[in-house]
């Protein structure tokens, strides 16, 4: 009760100068901070799968990403666009503490005893053969929800790539690094990653019948892939690779592939044969990491640029 | 037994705690970055490891003590990477401007 | 009690997200915006989820899948707003 | 090559059964996931000739513990006796360990060690160390650190 108030406590003093920051670098430190808090508010939510998402997405590569965004606009030209009146803040705030209150005031209401799936998930959660009841949503009952999520990451990258202008197609995605050799971060990136990925394989692994599971395996092999870049000793692969592209899609085809034999075999979409499920489970498991931390990486990176000399 | 094995836990991490609140009050008085890089990390770095020696008899495997070690070890790994660096920053920072 | 107290606070990070969505002019500190914004939505279900403990489960587990996907959709969402800004910003550059 | 490639599958297979233990349902992708991870950190890190001393090794090891104790003290004290206030001083130190991976390594390690953090290079070639307190004894002790890790690691001929 008392841990739970401090979180909360922190969180807000965390997100409200996010918002009235003055500058956007300070805003993305503080937002990277209020991720990774936000990660233990889900673990006393009891929901420890989502807090290791939130942690490696979240916090990790979101503020890989927004950091470099940041440094990279600091040197743009102003915005200038005129800023709301005090009139006008007074009556937005006003707005949005009163949606605020009327939120919470319908939180307070939820019905009680609270409607629940979790009685229905563990009386079919045989038929999907694994242990952790998140994964058994994911990839069972709610298995074309996660295969459409995968398409998205894929259409992601398609956007993002088309953002790139059209001397710089095909090019090595990202702003180049200065390459390096030495340094604390080479070392670092020389030495992390082999550890990263044991780590990732094994909440891949566990995320069967504990918390963990492709995406948070996939977001630690993302970092894991990115960190080299970062230092600069070695370079990202080119997007017009044959094989980044077919990893980046063998996710999504091998899920649909695996959903179209269920149509033939058990008469329904994404049904899995009996004493099979964990087995193929598994396997479109194992080729969606692959897929989605290739695409991570690749959002995180952003698409191919001109070489400006910067 | 259990219960030597338990006032060691609490002595540990009681003093680890200790640590932590010193890299804190640290963080907060030293006057220059680099300064409360040291306060950051080395106090931190003791806190974490009494933490964790504590927790160690407690661990129910051999796993589990492999599990706590490692930890600490990749704690340190980050702050050896990330300490040089912010350090190197900040010197640049306070001689550029 | 630990529901509630969480629920609570996603309502309180709906507002003060949208309130930075629709007062701030900066793009990047909209699209931080937009991110405790989805963070309080996430939360308001977390803490749903938590309430429809049951079955020996510690929270209902179909919520908390929904809030997985939608943690690393809004992530592509944020690439591709991040991306979009800095095409913005490269092209403004070139006048 | 193969003795480096060994050891390093050995280390990563031991974090495997450390994170999932050691039932034999587990093991398999636990060989693919360090075999993968082998793979990588010799693309990542080119194993180098390095002829380790073992007993000067374990005497690193064995005395880091006291080394981050003492570090650890001398910041909390610092930091939380009012009369006590850092005097935190940048110095030159010239290392005797060539540029490159070793002194890299080094200069991780000496972060981790009482009073000294490296700052970046000197413009002559030096390393600039910022010490907490005691500037005068800085470069002595990474002298002395120095002389240590490289007799660890067979550096020092």
């Amino acid at each position: 009760m008392i841990a739970d108030l401090l979180i909360v406590a922190a969180i807000v003093a965390l997100a409200l100068p996010v918002v009235l920051a003055r500058s956007a670098f300070t805003a993305v430190a503080l937002f990277v901070a209020y991720g990774l808090l936000l990660a233990f508010a889900w673990v006393r939510l009891d929901a420890v799968d989502v807090a290791l998402t939130e942690a490696a997405i979240g916090a990790g590569l979101s503020g890989v990403l927004l950091l470099g965004a940041a440094r990279r606009l600091a040197g743009g030209p102003p915005v200038e666009d005129a800023p709301p009146g005090k009139a006008q803040v007074a009556l937005i705030g006003v707005g949005c503490a009163g949606l605020a209150v009327a939120l919470g005031a319908v939180i307070l209401a939820l019905p009680d005893p609270a409607p629940s799936l979790a009685e229905p998930v563990m009386a079919n959660i045989a038929a999907i053969e694994v242990g952790n009841p998140v994964t058994a949503v994911l990839m069972g009952f709610r298995g074309l929800d996660t295969l459409l999520e995968a398409a998205v990451l894929v259409l992601a990258v398609v956007a993002l790539w088309a953002l790139a202008p059209d001397a710089a197609w095909g090019a090595a995605p990202g702003w180049r690094q200065p390459p390096a050799t030495d340094g604390p971060l080479a070392l670092l990136a020389r030495v992390l990653p082999p550890i990263g990925v044991v780590v990732a394989v094994h909440i891949l692994w566990v995320g069967a019948d504990a918390p963990g599971g492709k995406f948070q395996a996939a977001a630690i092999l993302a970092a894991m892939w990115l960190l080299p870049w970062m230092a600069g000793i070695a370079a990202p692969p080119p997007i017009s690779r044959a094989w980044l592209r077919i990893v980046i899609a063998a996710g999504p085809v091998a899920f649909i592939l695996a959903g179209f034999a269920g149509s033939v075999l058990q008469g329904a979409f994404l049904a899995y044969p009996p004493g099979y499920a964990k087995a193929v489970i598994i396997a479109v498991e194992v080729v969606l990491t692959a897929s989605i931390a290739v695409a991570l990486a690749l959002l995180v990176l952003g698409p191919p640029a001109e070489d400006r000399g910067a | 037994m259990t219960l030597l094995v338990d006032v060691f836990t609490v002595l540990t991490v009681a003093a680890g705690i200790v640590f932590f609140v010193a890299g804190t009050a640290g963080l907060i008085r030293f006057p220059d970055t680099s300064s409360r890089l040291h306060a950051l990390t080395k106090a931190d770095h003791l806190g974490l490891g009494l933490v964790v020696l504590g927790l160690l008899p407690r661990a129910e495997s051999l796993g589990g003590v492999l599990r706590l070690v490692a930890i600490w070890g990749l704690v340190l790994a980050s702050s050896a990477a990330a300490g040089p660096m912010l350090a190197r920053l900040a010197r640049r920072g306070a001689r550029g401007g | 009690m630990s529901a509630t107290i969480f629920g609570l606070l996603g309502a309180a990070l709906v507002g003060i997200g949208l309130f930075g969505l629709l007062v701030r002019r900066d793009a990047l500190l909209r699209i931080l915006a937009f991110n405790l914004l989805g963070g309080g939505v996430f939360l308001v279900f977390g803490a749903v989820a938590r309430r429809g403990a049951g079955a020996g489960l510690p929270a209902d587990p179909v919520p908390q899948a929904i809030i997985l996907t939608g943690i690393v959709v809004a992530f592509a969402a944020t690439t591709l707003a991040v991306a979009l800004v800095l095409r913005l910003a490269a092209a403004k550059d070139r006048g | 090559m193969a003795a480096a490639a060994l050891v390093r599958f050995a280390l990563l297979l031991t974090l495997w059964v450390a994170l999932a233990g050691d039932g034999w349902k587990d093991l398999a992708p636990g060989v693919a996931a360090a075999a993968l991870g082998t793979w990588w950190s010799l693309r990542l890190l080119p194993p180098a000739p390095l002829r380790v001393h073992p007993a000067a090794l374990a005497g690193l090891v064995l005395r880091f513990p006291w080394q981050a104790l003492t570090a650890g003290v001398q910041v909390a004290r610092l930091a939380l006796d009012p009369r006590r206030r850092p005097e935190p001083k940048h110095v030159t130190w010239a290392p005797s360990l060539p540029p490159g991976r070793a002194r890299d390594a080094f200069l991780a390690y000496a972060s981790l060690l009482p009073g000294t953090l490296p700052a970046g290079d000197a413009p002559d070639g030096s390393i600039v160390i910022h010490a907490i307190a005691g500037a005068g004894s800085a470069a002595a002790a990474m002298n002395e650190e120095e002389a240590r890790f490289a007799r660890a690691f067979g550096l020092d001929d």
